[in-house]
């Protein structure tokens, strides 16, 4: 671990590298409009409910695809699911979401109110 | 800073604070071993009720306060804080690593499970123990008059905290962690099993949480998800209960099974049979586990395409589980197989899982689940499984492990007996149940009428748990009566992996040089391809430790303070403020204060190496 | 070999029966729906006999040939694994399940299949801590404790609960569903002979689960027919009472009928068990001998403190201030006479 | 285990993973944030099945004023991206920018929440109880469950801004405020989900 004669509480100083520099705003550029991007997200669906025009059965799964899209905008852009060496990260939040999609299914159909 | 903190202060104190994974292993293992023994008798109570018919041993509510305690100490206090124990101590032994990821939260999390233990069984002395099953399925539970349910609710969740944590740091640890050379794919199996088992905990849990809450918020703040007359509905527990409890089981068999591949291939001398085949079963079991939990629910009305899902589901399990059954079958194929009592165990473990888990896949049979469910048919095949996996698992892992962790042999004649007499006395006790359940007898029956049939197999199965009882009891004494036989070497069964590479006692800091691993069973590999010594990767340097911290203590501490809060809302409400306050002041502290641990210099590391060796 | 295979679960049973009470064990099945079930639990148990023998052939070989000898130290070959035997040993046990699971799916929709048909009869049994009660929608009756059915019809059941989860369990005629509050089950059941079938609830309720017994009892369709008549309309109305029975349906008016409906008069949503039929009962409260030793001392017993018997039931008791040693003799008069077959 | 051989003083690109103690509370992090996503769906699945047992008491459309919940919705977006300017700050060495955008993420977070805590008043004087029905319980409990993360959320960064205001980033902080970060988006995504599912879907159906 090898870590010792450091000390972790000593302020880091410097700037960082060019490349990492032109990275941060290639960045921070991609989070922005993503930013925008949700926000337009969120207001079509808040229309698409709000408006009369469109109707529930087209609507609902509307609204859920652009949550979904919103979420893995977040995991992704905000949260650099991405990035290299987050393999075991992914997993776990797939599996997470995958058992989520379960749960939420069964708690929706299978309590006994209609039988399948 | 030096290792000031580490000098000796008073010994309880060091073991308070402590936060080193082996010592908190230790720990797991006594409470465990204390819970398992109270579990115990709260099912030899349960069977000398259920000796004669009408017997009147014990009143019917007692009865039922002994089933719910039986189950929810065996599976939350007793099996699963064994496991904790074993991999605590082993799994950074055996991935080469100094720590865990997260040695404080370690801590934390055995405290939690130990105060969540204590508020449970809290509750016997207070106006009775919760009563409605280990399961606990609303509206019995919900509408449970007095506190015994409230503490079932509380106690749980801060003991599942603990565990959820507990998993967490597992898994990093294991990911993390590793030495170099050790791939995923060169790791022991008992590392193996415990990683997918943490996974399983990290997704289970959460579920129990939230049932545990609801039923919370329903006892005591007039939350309204299970009453019917206010639009509840009660089916949503069993589903969240056993979303939960299903991967439950899997969490409790998965490291036994580990254990089992350890001590199979040490003691037939041979390398395990298919290891990728191995742990890719495992992580087959680990998935599948998650998809089948409503085998439970067979007869709860959900409709027959829900019931063929998870019945074919369920029975897929026997695939991945069988592999293992075989590959372990053809460890033991060519092998020179010794029977020490850490390998009956083991070998015991074959034919009785089997037995057991056979008995799960009839039970998968939707149509004739009808028949089964909730009769002394699966009790039976419960206890099959768990006693014939799990707990045969916990004394094999005992026996194997506890020169390293003790520094003593167990008397291998004593453990014979007590090997014996635990076999025959569970297979009596349990497999006359699935012939009970069969013709008629329900299970968590505070008694039976006579003339039924049920009479002498009632008898034989108690006499059978009289036979455990007494063969525990030589267990416990044998842990005591071997101190004498003391082990000096690092190496006492010819090992294979790298618990077995470190001077006994082990010392604190495990390995005074991070291992250079080569191969699977890279202990063996040095040993029969190498020069006998494990390579070293790194040069022998100064040792980075964590300080201890009293700190885990307090935030349990808090919780229970808390916990009785809600449980008498009514009076001392503000006891909730208290406690929360004390959990949260703990966190700050420790948030606010930094601390960078302490190294132990090279040359103690040198001379502590020359004395053991 | 064969022969052998299907002997075993033969014996098995044939031993079981010696063990097993009669219209109790599921083993022992007496209608359509229970065989089914019987005949899926002997095709799982050939399958798990097979898999156990072939399991233990292999582990008792190994442990005879590969056991350590005195003296031995050799160093057993390091065999990695073989890609064939992993292939045999997961392809085999697919087979075995594909063997089970697809009657099994069928069967589990053939049980499912509760649709009413002209042939079928309906009844909604509702459970309560701790008994049992049955509505006939068809004949507008209700019924306490026993449920009487006509042989050889298929009778759909529909499964409620009044206060916490119970489920009903006919081991001789079908396996359990459970009745959940707020939901509607269904189930259905058939019996090919006349006779008593022992009923129990299979779901943890409280103290008294042990206690919840009932029965069905089978009857030829005539008797069953002549039975709901006169279950909506007693015989024993019109006859003359003797004077005892008589003050004894006074006391019964006074404590009892608020809780208890006899002939379609009293009782109440959280009453007990409709006892029109109550003389012709074999058990009191699902368990208690009717007719024991003593005569009547369990019927007495019952009435003047039910609590001990059963633990945590509804019904409070009546002590000797209430109904006097006498009255109580004419209370049980009473109770006896009411009875619809004979 | 061997850590690359850098000047520990020098700021490296992902000062929050230079260290295996800030890789191990990165990792660990997101594993609980997996367990979490289980949490909010056994949440989010009770409400599902629950939400139509209002009995006779009000009902989505009834009381969801869908305006003042987007709004909310925006805060709460917004105050994602700046914390994760305080992330790119951070990453930039600029330990003052990364306090000043933590501040500001926890100020949108107490608008978040003072609204919420609004909206409940407001529903509970509109006759909807914590008792009052099924919905009316799993409704409280799913969003207020996401309320009380918000509001831990908010405690946890502050705590971090007033302990390390002067110190300066340092590679023990910077796990600790990356790990911060992941959770405030963590609560984004919940409230993404609680609006669509609760809010919309409760007044489209
Ligand atoms: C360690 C714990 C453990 C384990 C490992 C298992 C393993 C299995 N269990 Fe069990 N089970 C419990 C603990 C466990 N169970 C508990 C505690 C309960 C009751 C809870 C309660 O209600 O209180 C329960 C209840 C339970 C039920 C519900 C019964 C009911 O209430 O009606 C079912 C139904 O499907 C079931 C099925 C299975 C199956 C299919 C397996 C499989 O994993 C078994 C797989 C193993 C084998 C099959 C043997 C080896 C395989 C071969 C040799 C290959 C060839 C085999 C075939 C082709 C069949 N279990
Ligand atoms: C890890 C899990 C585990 C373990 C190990 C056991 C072990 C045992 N169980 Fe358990 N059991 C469950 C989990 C477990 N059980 C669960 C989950 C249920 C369901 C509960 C429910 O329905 O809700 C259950 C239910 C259950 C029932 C059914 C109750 C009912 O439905 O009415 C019965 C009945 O026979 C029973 C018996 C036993 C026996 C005899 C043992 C024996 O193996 C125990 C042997 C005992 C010892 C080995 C210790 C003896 C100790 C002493 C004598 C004290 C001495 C002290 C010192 C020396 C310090 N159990
Ligand atoms: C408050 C309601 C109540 C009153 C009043 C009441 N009972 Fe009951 N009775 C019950 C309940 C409930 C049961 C079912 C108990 C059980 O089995 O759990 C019962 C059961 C019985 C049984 C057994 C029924 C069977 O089908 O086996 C008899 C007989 C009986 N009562 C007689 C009486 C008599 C006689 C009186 C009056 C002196 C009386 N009861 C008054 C509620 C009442
Ligand atoms: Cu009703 Cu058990
Ligand atoms: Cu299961």
């Amino acid at each position: 671990m090898g870590q010792h004669g450091m000390d972790p509480s000593a302020p880091l100083t410097g700037t960082p590298s060019k490349k990492t520099k032109r990275k941060l705003k290639y960045e921070m550029r991609k989070q922005l409009i993503s930013f925008v991007f949700m926000i337009f997200l969120t207001s079509m669906a808040f229309i698409s409910i709000a408006s009369d025009a469109i109707p529930a059965t087209f609507a609902i799964p509307f609204i859920l695809l652009l949550a979904v899209i919103q979420v893995v905008l977040q995991l992704y852009v905000f949260m650099h699911l991405n990035e290299r060496g987050n393999g075991w990260t992914n997993i776990m939040i797939w599996t997470g979401v995958l058992i989520a999609i379960l749960t939420v299914a069964t708690l929706m159909l299978l309590i006994g109110v209609r039988k399948w | 800073m030096s290792n000031a903190q580490a000098q000796s202060k008073s010994v309880l104190w060091d073991w308070l604070t402590t936060v080193d994974h082996k010592k908190i292993g230790i720990m797991y293992l006594v409470a465990g071993a204390f819970f398992f023994a109270l579990g115990g008798l709260e099912a030899i109570l349960m069977r000398i009720q259920l000796m004669f018919p009408e017997f009147t041993f014990l009143p019917a509510q007692t009865f039922n306060e002994l089933l719910t305690m039986h189950g929810t100490t065996m599976i939350f206090l007793a099996a699963m804080p064994l496991l904790f124990g074993f991999m605590n101590y082993i799994i950074p032994l055996q991935i080469g690593a100094r720590d865990v990821a997260f040695p404080f939260l370690n801590s934390l999390g055995f405290w939690l499970f130990l105060f969540g233990g204590i508020i449970l069984n809290v509750s016997w002395f207070v106006g009775g123990a919760p009563d409605a099953g280990w399961t606990a399925y609303v509206p019995l539970s919900s509408e449970s008059p007095g506190t015994g349910l409230d503490y079932y609710v509380l106690g749980l969740q801060v003991s599942g905290a603990g565990t959820l944590i507990g998993g967490i740091n597992f898994l990093v640890t294991i990911i993390n962690m590793r030495a170099p050379g050790m791939s995923m794919m060169r790791m022991p199996l008992f590392t193996w099993s415990s990683f997918v088992a943490s996974m399983l905990i990290l997704f289970a849990f959460p579920a129990l949480t939230v049932g545990l809450l609801l039923l919370m918020l329903e006892r005591v703040f007039g939350g309204q998800f299970f009453s019917v007359d206010f639009g509840g509905n009660v089916v949503i527990w069993q589903h969240l209960f056993w979303i939960f409890g299903h991967p439950e089981v899997y969490i409790l068999i998965l490291p036994a099974f580990g254990i089992f591949s350890e001590v199979i291939a040490t003691f037939s001398k041979k390398r395990l049979f298919g290891y990728s085949a191995m742990v890719f079963a495992t992580l087959i079991i680990g998935f599948l586990g998650f998809m089948v939990w409503a085998h439970h629910m067979f007869t709860v009305g959900m409709g027959p395409v829900a019931n063929s899902i998870f019945a074919v589901a369920t029975m897929a399990i026997a695939v991945p589980t069988g592999i293992k059954i075989f590959n372990w079958l053809l460890t033991l194929w060519g092998g020179r197989i010794q029977f020490t009592t850490a390998n009956l165990f083991a070998l015991a473990f074959i034919p009785s899982f089997v037995m057991g888990g056979v008995t799960g896949v009839m039970l998968a049979t939707s149509a004739a689940n009808y028949q089964f469910h909730d009769t002394y048919f699966v009790v039976a095949h419960f206890h099959y499984v768990i006693i014939g996996g799990v707990v045969l698992g916990l004394f094999a892992g005992a026996y194997y492990w506890w020169p390293r962790m003790f520094g003593y042999k167990l008397d291998e004649k004593m453990g014979k007996i007590f090997f014996w007499m635990f076999l025959i006395g569970f297979h009596l006790t349990f497999f006359v149940q699935h012939f009970l359940g069969l013709i008629g007898m329900q299970r968590r029956v505070a008694s039976y009428l006579p003339g039924q049939g049920f009479d002498q197999m009632n008898f034989i199965s108690t006499i059978g748990a009289f036979l455990m009882g007494i063969a525990f009891i030589i267990f416990v004494i044998s842990i005591f009566t071997s101190r004498k036989n003391k082990v000096t070497v690092a190496d006492p069964w010819d090992g294979r992996t790298l618990e077995w590479t470190m001077p006994t006692p082990t010392p604190e800091y495990n390995f005074a040089q991070t291992p250079l691993v080569r191969d699977v069973d890279a202990l063996w590999y040095e040993k029969y391809e190498g020069d006998g010594k494990m390579k070293a990767a790194e040069p022998l340097g100064d040792i980075h430790m964590p300080n201890g911290s009293i700190l885990p203590i307090f935030i349990s501490l808090g919780l229970t303070i808390a916990s009785f809060g809600v449980i008498y809302l009514d009076s001392v409400w503000w006891l909730i403020v208290v406690g929360l306050g004390v959990t949260f002041g703990a966190m700050f502290v420790r948030s606010i204060k930094e601390d960078h641990g302490y190294h132990i210099p090279k040359d103690e590391v040198l001379n502590h190496n020359k004395e053991d060796r | 070999m064969k022969f052998l295979w299907r002997l075993l679960p033969f014996t098995f049973i044939l031993l079981m029966a010696g063990c097993g009470k009669q219209n109790l064990s599921a083993l022992d099945p007496q209608g359509p729906v229970a065989e089914a079930q019987f005949s899926l639990i002997s095709l799982s148990l050939y399958i798990m006999i097979f898999v156990i023998v072939v399991v233990f052939a292999i582990y008792v070989f190994v442990l005879i040939r590969f056991r350590e000898r005195p003296g031995d130290t050799h160093i057993p070959k390091q065999v990695h694994g073989n890609k064939t035997l992993e292939v045999i040993w997961t392809t085999i046990p697919i087979i075995l399940l594909l063997i089970l699971a697809i009657p099994n799916v069928m069967e589990t929709f053939t049980l499912a299949d509760t649709e009413e048909t002209e042939e079928s009869m309906m009844i909604r049994v509702h459970a309560h801590q701790f008994w049992w009660e049955f509505e006939y929608p068809d004949y507008d009756i209700v019924a306490g404790q026993d449920m009487y059915i006509p042989t050889d019809t298929k009778i759909i059941i529909e499964l409620e609960a009044s206060d916490v989860i119970h489920s009903f369990w006919v081991p001789a005629l079908a396996g359990k569903q459970d009745n959940v509050p707020g939901i509607t089950n269904d189930m259905w059941i058939q019996a090919d002979k006349e006779g008593v079938y022992a009923g129990k609830c299979t779901e943890l309720c409280g103290p008294a689960h042990w206690l919840m017994e009932f029965k069905v009892i089978a009857v030829d369709p005539d008797t069953f027919e002549e039975w709901a008549n006169n279950m909506a309309e007693p015989p024993y109305v019109e006859e003359e009472l003797t004077e005892v029975a008589a003050n004894g349906r006074e006391v019964f008016e006074q404590s009892c009928i608020s809780c208890h409906a006899v002939a379609g008069e009293g009782g109440n949503p959280a009453g007990g068990p409709v006892l029109t039929n109550f003389g012709e009962r074999s058990n009191i409260a699902g368990y208690l001998a009717y007719d024991d030793v003593d005569g009547h001392q369990n019927l007495y017993d019952w009435i003047r403190d039910p609590g001990p018997l059963k633990p945590g039931n509804a019904m409070p008791g009546f002590s000797e201030d209430i109904i006097s040693d006498e009255e109580m003799d004419a209370l049980i008069e009473y109770l006896n006479t009411l009875k619809v077959l004979d | 285990m061997a850590e690359k051989t850098v000047d520990q003083h020098t700021l490296p690109p992902n000062p929050e993973k230079a260290t295996l103690e800030g890789r191990n509370k990165f990792m660990g992090f997101w594993f609980f944030l997996g367990g979490e996503t289980v949490l909010f769906a056994s949440l989010f699945g009770t409400y599902l099945g629950l939400r139509g047992g209002t009995m006779n008491g009000p009902g989505p459309s009834d009381l969801f004023h869908l305006d003042l919940v987007f709004i909310m919705t925006m805060i709460l977006l917004t105050s994602s991206l700046t914390s994760v300017f305080a992330v790119i700050s951070m990453k930039k060495g600029n330990f003052k920018g990364l306090l000043a955008w933590m501040s500001v993420t926890v100020l949108l977070g107490l608008a978040f929440l003072g609204m919420e805590i609004y909206e409940f008043y407001d529903y509970y004087h509109k006759g909807l109880g914590y008792s009052t029905s099924a919905f009316a319980s799993s409704f409280y409990t799913l969003v207020g469950t996401h309320g009380a993360h918000v509001a831990f959320g908010i405690g946890w960064i502050t705590t971090l801004i007033i302990r390390y205001r002067k110190s300066g980033l340092t590679l023990t902080n910077a796990p600790k405020f990356y790990t911060a970060v992941l959770y405030w988006h963590f609560i984004d995504v919940v409230w993404v989900f609680i609006f669509s599912v609760v809010y919309l879907m409760g007044i489209g159906g």
